[in-house]
C-alpha cells in the first residue's frame, strides 16, 4: 500500500510516490492507493503548472487504472477540512472513513509513505 | 517588513507561527504549497479573514494556478512573480519555512 | 528474519539516514539478516563517496560502504531518483549500486519486512 | 502493526494524523524528533494519556537522551534499538513522517 | 537577525544555523538570534547524544558570548507550550512576548531563518 | 536595486529552487541586479553538473549555470555545506562556486535585500 501525504509541486514526494507506484504496478497484484491529509490535493482538478516551471502530473493518476491500479482510497476528513468534495477530483476514488483506512493497513505486510 | 510563508497550513504550523510576530500593516505573500491557505471555505479560512482586518494578503499566481485553485478567500490579492519582486522592493524580507 | 530497508532522505540534513544506521546494525547484532537498503527520493545521495564531512564527524556513505562489506547488505540507489540528483557510477562508494525501481518490489517481497525512514 | 513517528507534534501534523488511523492495541513507537511528543507536561501530554488507554506507547531511548527529555507522560515505555528492532519482529511496520 | 525554528539533532538546520552565526559573527556587530518554536529545544540542558551517534552542539550556545553575539531571545510561547523555563535552558536568553520579537524583526535588514 | 538570494535546499525534492529561479528572473527582468545566488544545507547541491533529469524535465543546475553566464549572476555553494554532501569542485557547473560563509556576509551587507528560499 502507497499512502501519499504530500501536496503536489512544493515536494517532489507525491510526484516520485507516483513513479514508484507506476513501476510495482508492472510487478505486483494487489497494489492499493490511499490519499491522506495534503496527499489528497494531488487529485484536485484544474492544476496547471506552466507558470512555475514544473511539470504537472495531475493526469498521470487518470491512467493508474491502465496499470491495474483499481484501488484508489482517500481520507474523508482530510477531503472535508480542505473544502473539497469527490466532485473536485480528477478521478473516481473511494472516500473512506479513518477507521476503514487504518483497517485496510492492518491487512498491508508493506507500506510505503511518500 | 515582507513576510512570506510557503508551508501548507493543514502540514506544518509555519502560518499559524509567523501570524503571531507579524506586526499590523505588514504584507503577508503565500507561496509554494503556502498558497492552500488562502483557498476559500477551508479550516483556515477564517485565521485569513482576521489577518485580512490588519494586513494586506497577497498569493503567487502561478503557485494558485500550478495547485487548481481559482477560488480565494475575499480579500486576498494574486500577484504573479513581477508582483513579488515589486513586494520586495517595498519591503525588507522575512522568509518563513 | 529477514528485513529490507528503505531510505528516503539524504544524508546530515535529516536523520532518517542515521536512525536508519543504527536500526540496521541492530538489527544485525540481533541476528536478522538485513537483506538491502534502497534509497529513494533524497536518499541515493546516501553513496557518494566525494562527501567530506568534518574528521570529527561521522562519515555516511563510508559508513554504508563498511555495512555492505561486512554484513552483505546491499545498498541500492533508484537510477530515476539518482539522475536528478547527480548520482552516477563514477561517484558511488564501494559496495552500493544503481538500480531500477523493480528492485524495490523484488526487497519488498523477498523480506519479512520492509521499514521506511524518511522526512 | 507498529505506527513510528519521526516528527515533532509542534511543527506537522504528523502525530495528530496518525493516531486517526491506529487500530486498538497497536503499538506506536517515537523516534528523532518524534520524541518530543511524550515529554511530560507539554501541549500534547493529554493526547498521549488518551492513547495509551488503547494503544502501548515507546519512544527511542538514543532520541530521548539526545533532546535532553528526562521526564516522560506516564505509561510512556523508553527502549533502545533492540527494542526498536524487537517490536519489529512481532510486528509489520507503519512509518509516519 | 537568525531566527532558529526547528529541534535540534532531527534535521541539521539548528546545527548549520549555528555554524553560520558562528562565522557571521566575526563579521557582523549587532547580530541577534531569536528562538522560536521548536528552536528552544536547541538550548535544552542535558543532551547526550553519543546514542544517536550524531555530535552533539548545545553547548557550543554558551561560547556565542565570546563571539560578541550576546543578543539571544527566545519567544514566552514557545517555552510555555513545551513545559519548559528558563531553568531548563543551557543559556540566558531574554524571554519576550510576540510583538515584542515582531517589533525587532522589523528593525532588521537581513532575517536568515534556520 | 540590488538583490542577494539565500537557497537552502536542492534541486527537484523541493520548489524552494524552483522559486529562487523564477524570482531571480523576474527581478532581472524589472531591471535590479541579482548579484549572488548563496547555497547553504541541501541547497549546495544545486550545483552539480552531474545531475541528468529526463529530457522533458528542467535541468536544474545548467540552469543556474545559465543565469549567471548570461546576467553575470555569482552562484556560490558553502563550502562546509558542500564537503558533508559530496560538492567538490570536480563536479561543479559552469559558473558556479564553492567559498566560506564570510561571502554570505558580504552579500548581506553589500546588498539591498536578502531573500531566502527554503523548507
Amino acid at each position: 500500500m502507497h499512502v501519499l501525504r504530500h501536496a503536489p509541486h512544493g515536494t517532489i514526494y507525491t510526484y516520485e510516490g507516483l513513479e514508484m507506484i507506476l513501476i510495482m504496478a508492472a510487478y505486483e497484484q494487489d497494489l492499493s492507493v490511499v490519499f491522506i491529509g495534503d496527499g489528497v490535493y494531488a487529485l484536485k482538478k484544474g492544476q496547471d503548472t506552466s507558470g512555475i516551471g514544473i511539470k504537472g502530473f495531475s493526469k498521470t493518476f487518470m491512467a493508474l487504472d491502465g496499470y491495474d491500479v483499481e484501488k484508489l482510497y482517500i481520507d474523508s476528513v482530510s477531503l472535508a477540512e480542505r473544502g473539497l468534495t469527490a466532485d473536485d477530483l480528477v478521478v473516481d476514488v473511494e472516500v473512506l472513513d479513518a477507521e476503514e483506512i487504518g483497517r485496510l493497513m492492518k491487512e498491508q505486510d508493506v507500506i510505503i509513505h511518500h | 517588513m515582507l513576510h512570506t510563508i510557503n508551508k501548507s497550513p493543514f502540514e506544518k504550523n509555519t502560518f499559524e507561527t509567523c501570524i503571531r510576530f507579524v506586526l499590523p500593516g505588514d504584507p503577508l505573500l503565500f507561496i509554494e504549497d503556502g498558497v492552500y491557505a488562502v483557498q476559500s471555505g477551508n479550516r483556515f479560512s477564517p485565521a485569513i479573514k482576521r489577518v485580512l482586518e490588519t494586513n494586506p494578503v497577497f498569493a503567487l499566481g502561478p503557485d494558485l494556478d500550478a495547485r487548481g485553485i481559482t477560488a480565494l478567500s475575499e480579500g486576498v490579492e494574486s500577484v504573479d512573480y513581477d508582483g513579488f519582486v515589486a513586494l520586495v522592493e517595498e519591503h525588507q524580507v522575512n522568509s518563513w519555512f | 528474519m529477514k528485513i529490507g530497508i528503505l531510505l528516503k532522505e539524504g544524508p546530515y540534513n535529516h536523520q532518517a539516514s542515521d536512525t536508519a544506521f543504527k536500526f540496521a546494525e541492530a538489527a544485525i547484532k540481533k541476528g536478522h539478516t538485513v537483506d538491502a537498503v534502497f534509497l529513494y527520493n533524497d536518499g541515493v545521495t546516501n553513496v557518494t563517496k566525494l562527501m567530506d564531512p568534518p574528521q570529527d564527524d561521522r562519515n555516511i556513505a563510508a559508513r554504508w560502504s563498511e555495512l555492505s562489506k561486512k554484513h552483505g547488505v546491499e545498498i541500492l540507489a533508484c537510477i530515476a531518483a539518482s539522475k536528478r540528483r547527480g548520482i552516477s557510477d563514477d561517484v558511488l562508494v564501494e559496495g552500493s549500486a544503481i538500480t531500477g525501481l523493480g528492485t524495490l518490489t523484488d526487497i519488498a517481497i523477498r523480506n519479512d519486512r520492509l521499514v521506511t525512514f524518511g522526512d
